[in-house]
């Protein structure tokens, strides 16, 4: 994995990993499976990456319904305010370590609809974002890209150390998600 | 940077609560992130067990403020815009607002120009189909139909990005016109693609349309009676399963659809009442081969001049309240734009009637006493598009 | 029927035998009329009719058996702020006759209320939702009217011509900061350093240019 | 399993009776064959789900995984890793104790049942007398699992399916025991080594064309099999469409990686199972299980790994078709589940058993007609078999299939 230590991707610990981390790593980034969150358009393009040409599913990742069994989530599509607290939600309920690509500008920062009154301005507002991958919406070769990127960031990870996500800390999780009724 | 305040999801603090008296029944939250609602649509379900009493749907989860947006843009720039209000049949869209502006104009669209339109609409409508039946079969749980309509669907995404660019948001059309003519040897691609793609549409039928526990599950599946559609106003499709033939390309005829042959398929209660959800299936099936039909008429009709583009002025200024309506047969079914023009360069008011907002209002009507497989399969079988309904 | 045909219809079963209004002022008309006049000049003709008959002569307009309107296609609203008006804008449709008929009414801006349709056509359920959300118009007599498109807790009507959107929503920015601020390009970079550059060396030279 | 290893230490020149901690040596065998077991069981079901997606792929016309070892068969090790190093996530309403415990119950069921199963002619940890009987009871033990896990979870969604489960498996338990008693009484045991030695290698001598009955009771049993091990179209308590993902929607990490195993790992059970009661087992072909016990020597080895192959083959075909199945048919309903259950399994499967004990009393006095009805249903079945073959020709033909071997592997 020599070549990855060269690249410096922000704050990202890029330190040498031990034997056993990249054994883990090897394994890990072979088994992402991504949580079904087609918001808007992109997510036409996020079930054509799954499809038939661009097949995800080469590089093991296989989609899941339910957010505790994924690793990955892909906000594919536009964000609204309305939809933005179940974002953070799903988010939480991943299981760690957990990986978010914003797909196409809409989920990056608004995108098109930035006159819109109804429309979040980017999903990092919610959640901390690993990879964005842009287009409106962008090809399936485009977010294999990005889930091969997610894939070289988690091979440079310390499995064994806490992670770090780029940019700023974790949003506080002091939120109380009780759901009744 | 601020900790987020989101408030908690607090459902009894939700004003649709306080509509359904619960009592004893159990209240389910289907969605908006639930892999059969096709997008971000909430469902309020009410079930004694798995017989549901009431599906309530919530929409608005993808209202993206576009006809907001249509007051801000000019008339030519709203139209990526109108891609994104339906992006399965996004050439629709377009051709919808490009025919309410030229009604506003009073002007004329070039014959070749038609042409292109309806070839690229109509490769759109098979392409719009195949993920409504796909993610059909998908959700009564053949997943295998699905992958099959992607992969006809990556032939038609090549055959349109040739056209414009784009695999989804096209942005092809313009006001007065389209923006590129066909490429060379477009004729034959297509042609080409359409031998291929009837021989698949059989094997469909073979898979998935005549399966046995398919029919089952489908067959008399919340049949929905003429009057009823029409009094809910459903359209496209859904219509036409009904019982009622009616399509806008026959009855309101537009843009070239006249001088082409074609049939509309009404449906018939095949395999169980008329104007069930399998019904509704066979109907989009049908359209499809239609849809090669009238590609395959298009492509011989065409006129062989190059002129795409009608005479536009480049600043397009109305009178200000000059209103128009326009209707065309999307994907969806009858889709409307009601556009009024404003004193500058871009509309007062623009107003999108679609297809699946209608087709959503059904559901609480619909969806009493079927249980919650069936109510997948309903929701999939009126083919609702999230950001149509919010727009 | 044509447009022509329904309005003179309704004309004569609501007592309007239509005159002098342009269609845009319901006033301008007999006073005793309550189908107001086609307006031609437009490219879809239509006609005003007064808030409070609404219910009543949409009834009509599906129970009649000539004009048998059995579906409301479509139902927008337009907001005015000049003229200190909401209009609400009905298109109805008939399968049984296949002909289309449009009306009008003109609510007042401040408070605008008029009766639901929706016990004559069920489709009007959702679509007056939706104005009452994004437009605030109250239709009394709806049996669930509450926002449809945006959250419960939302405020203001969005379609409005003088809504304002907020600074943020549950702590949530609307706007987006541009993470480019303070950058400049590389070339205009280089230009200001070359306009430093020279502006360092100039007043040496004028400095040299007296001696 | 105690004769075996006495047999073992014999050969090794020693007397275990004279030993004073021999049931501590029995114990240490038992615990070396368990281990040797579930590894085997967790080991196939791993296999089984790398073969289930590129069987889905290849008919959905896609590749695949193949990234990780070659055609990706090393999948199954990255996602069994990548689930075991996962945060264990146990939601903060759910009942924490019934919630961990849950998948243990599952395995336990699951792993068990391989206690009888056999594998070759010799191969088999415990030729049980009770054998059948003890594979229904104890594959009982997944249902606990499965409504403990949705009880648990206290999400509405793990809640139906885990009740779908329990209507489901209790409901299909009855035509699957009655069809299983068919070849029982025609074997007259219930160990299952038994069972396959009252067979033949042969087609002919197959539980499976011995009478209708039977013929009848092999395709009760298989349905009833897809049901209880939670496979399309009776895939209903995880329904993915319409329970987000059924009883396990809560579960993450490791102990969702439980449920994965014990699905695919049931898929070996129901095939090994239906070719143990209907399809003659290990039996080769021309060789009676009494020449068989008489071989020594390097015949013996070689006719050993010939039936553990051919039973493994005979598995495996039938793990292919319950595949296929899966990613051909739509879902059915839930009470579409129970009228088929019990308004058509059932009943054919009592009357199954009246008409086989009937049968074999005709059988007794006119033993010709035994063999001609022998005869009648092999013909009928390669007729079935020849059919197929036509019918999928002519769609190859029509429609063309493109798949390329060669690259994308």
């Amino acid at each position: 994995m020599s070549k990855h230590y060269q690249q410096d991707f922000g704050s990202v610990i890029t330190s040498r990993t031990s034997f056993i981390d990249e054994i883990i790593n090897l394994a890990r980034k072979s088994s992402i499976f991504y949580l079904l969150f087609g918001l808007a358009c992109c997510g036409i393009e996020l079930m054509q990456t799954g499809g038939p040409r661009a097949d995800i599913d080469r590089f093991g990742s296989v989609p899941r319904a339910t957010p505790r069994q994924s690793d990955l989530m892909i906000v594919a599509g536009t964000l609204t305010y309305k939809m933005a607290e179940r974002c953070r939600l799903l988010y939480e309920q991943m299981a760690e370590p957990k990986y978010v690509i914003s797909m196409g500008s809409c989920a990056s920062c608004g995108g098109l609809f930035q006159y819109a009154y109804s429309v979040c301005k980017g999903v990092d507002k919610l959640v901390p974002v690993d990879i964005y991958v842009p287009g409106c919406p962008p090809r399936p070769e485009a977010l294999t890209e990005g889930l091969l990127r997610v894939q070289d960031k988690i091979i440079r990870e310390r499995w064994f150390s806490d992670r770090q996500k780029i940019g700023q800390p974790p949003p506080s999780l002091g939120v109380d998600y009780k759901v009744t009724a | 940077m601020k900790p987020l305040e989101i408030p908690t999801m607090d459902m009894e603090n939700k004003e649709v609560l306080r509509r359904i008296e619960v009592g004893g029944d159990m209240l389910l939250n289907m969605g908006p992130q639930h892999p059969s609602t096709h997008g971000v649509i909430n469902f309020l379900v009410q079930t004694d067990g798995e017989v549901m009493k009431r599906a309530i749907p919530e929409v608005g989860y993808l209202h993206r403020s576009l006809e907001k947006i249509g007051e801000r843009c000019t008339y030519n720039g709203y139209m990526p815009y109108t891609d994104r209000v339906d992006y399965i049949a996004a050439m629709f869209a377009n051709q919808g607002w490009a025919m309410a502006v030229e009604r506003l104009l009073g002007m004329q669209v070039p014959k070749r120009a038609e042409y292109c339109r309806i070839i690229a609409c109509e490769l759109n409508r098979i392409s719009s189909h195949l993920i409504s039946v796909g993610t059909m079969a998908m959700d009564v749980g053949a997943v295998t139909p699905f992958p099959y309509a992607l992969r006809e669907r990556e032939f038609i995404n090549d055959l349109l990005e040739e056209l414009c660019g784009a695999r989804l948001t096209y942005n092809y059309l313009r006001i007065g016109g389209v923006a590129f003519d066909l490429p060379t040897g477009y004729e034959e691609k297509v042609s080409t693609f359409l031998d291929h793609f009837e021989k698949i549409l059989d094997e469909f039928n073979r898979l998935i349309t005549y399966n046995e526990i398919f029919v089952k599950r489908l067959a008399h599946l919340a049949p929905i009676s003429k009057e009823m559609a029409i009094d809910y106003c459903l359209v496209g499709p859904n219509l036409r399963a009904s019982g009622v033939k009616f399509d806008v390309r026959k009855d309101l005829p537009y843009s070239i659809y006249p001088e082409l042959q074609f049939d509309v398929p009404v449906g018939k209660g095949e395999v169980g009442t008329q104007g069930d959800s399998w019904d509704r299936f066979w109907c989009r099936v049908e359209e499809m081969r239609q849809s090669c039909r009238i590609l395959r008429q298009c492509l011989v009709q065409i006129p062989k001049d190059s002129q795409v583009m009608g005479k536009v002025p480049r600043k397009i200024k109305l009178t200000e309240g000059l209103e128009a309506y326009s209707r065309i047969e999307s994907a969806r079914g009858d889709m409307q734009y009601y556009v009024v023009a404003g004193p500058g360069e871009n509309a007062h008011r623009v107003k999108i009637r679609t297809g699946s907002f209608t087709a959503m209002g059904i559901i609480d009507a619909l969806s009493r006493g079927l249980m919650i497989a069936d109510l997948v399969a309903l929701i999939a079988s009126l083919d609702v598009v999230a950001p149509e309904i919010d727009r | 029927m044509t447009f022509e045909e329904i309005r003179e219809r309704l004309a004569a079963k609501f007592g309007g035998a239509g005159s002098a209004g342009d269609g845009r002022s319901p006033q301008g008309g007999a006073l005793e009329a309550r189908i107001g006049a086609l307006a031609p000049a437009n490219k879809d003709p239509f006609v005003v009719v007064p808030a409070a008959d609404i219910l009543e002569i949409c009834r009509y307009l599906k129970d009649d058996s000539e004009l048998a309107f059995d579906c409301l296609m479509n139902l927008s609203t337009v907001d005015w702020p000049k003229k200190n008006q909401i209009e609400v804008v009905y298109h109805f449709w008939s399968y049984s006759k296949r002909h289309a008929f449009i009306a009008k009414v003109q609510l007042d801006r401040a408070k605008p209320e008029i009766a639901s349709v929706e016990s004559v056509w069920k489709s009007a359920d959702w679509l007056e939702r939706e104005q009452f959300d994004l437009m605030g118009v109250v239709f009394t007599g709806h049996p669930d009217l509450r926002r449809i498109m945006m959250p419960d807790d939302w405020v203001g009507n969005p379609l409005r011509k003088d809504y304002a959107e907020q600074a943020d929503w549950h702590n949530i920015t609307t706007t987006r900061e541009n993470s480019l601020e303070g950058y400049v390009r590389l070339d205009e970079f280089k230009k200001k350093v070359a306009e430093a550059a020279a502006a360092a060396a100039a007043p040496a030279e004028k400095k040299e240019l007296p001696s | 399993m105690q004769s075996f290893l006495d047999n073992l230490i014999r050969n090794a020149g020693h007397d275990p009776s004279t030993w004073p901690w021999t049931q501590f040596v029995y114990l240490a065998g038992m615990g070396a064959i368990a281990f040797v077991v579930i590894n085997f069981a967790a080991i196939t079901a791993g296999i089984f789900s790398w073969a289930e997606r590129r069987v889905a792929a290849r008919i959905q016309s896609r590749v695949g995984p193949n990234r990780v070892g070659p055609g990706g068969f090393l999948q199954w090790i990255a996602d069994a890793v990548k689930l075991l190093l996962k945060e264990d996530l146990v939601p903060d309403e759910a009942d924490q104790f019934l919630f961990r415990i849950a998948p243990y119950f599952m395995m336990v069921g699951f792993a068990c049942v391989f206690v009888c199963l056999p594998f070759s002619h010799r191969l088999i940890v415990a030729d049980m007398n009770i054998g059948i009987f003890f594979i229904i009871a104890v594959t009982a033990l997944i249902v606990v699992g499965i409504i403990m896990s949705g009880w648990s979870s206290n999400s509405k969604w793990s809640l139906f399916g885990a009740i779908r489960s329990a209507a489901q498996i209790i409901s299909y338990e009855i035509p699957a025991g009655m069809a299983l008693m068919i070849p029982v009484m025609l074997a007259g045991t219930l160990s299952t080594q038994g069972i396959i030695r009252a067979q033949g290698g042969w087609p002919w001598q197959w539980f499976l064309f011995d009478n209708p009955a039977a013929f009848a009771a092999f395709f009760i049993y298989f349905i009833s099999a897809l049901a209880e091990g939670n496979r399309t179209p009776f895939d209903l308590p995880e329904a993915e469409s319409e329970l987000v993902s059924g009883y396990n929607t809560e579960y993450s990490g490791m102990r969702f990686s439980y449920f994965f195993l014990v699905e695919w790992g049931n898929m070996w059970i129901m095939s090994a199972l239906a070719t143990t009661m209907f399809l003659g087992g290990w039996q080769l072909p021309g060789l009676t299980p009494e020449r068989f016990d008489a071989l020594t020597g390097g015949s013996a080895v070689v006719a050993e790994l010939a039936s553990l192959a051919l039973f493994a083959g005979k598995t495996l075909f039938f793990v292919f078709v319950v595949m296929w199945l899966r990613w051909t048919l739509p879902r059915i309903r839930v009470d579409q589940m129970m009228n088929m259950c019990w308004k058509y399994l059932v009943p054919i499967s009592f009357a199954g058993v009246l008409f086989v004990a009937v049968w074999m009393l005709v059988v007794h006095a006119v033993p010709a007609l035994g063999i001609a009805m022998r005869v009648l249903l092999t013909a009928a079945g390669a007729f079935g078999v020849g059919a197929f073959v036509v019918r999928t020709l002519k769609n190859i033909r029509d429609t063309g299939d493109k798949f390329d071997f060669t690259s994308n592997w």
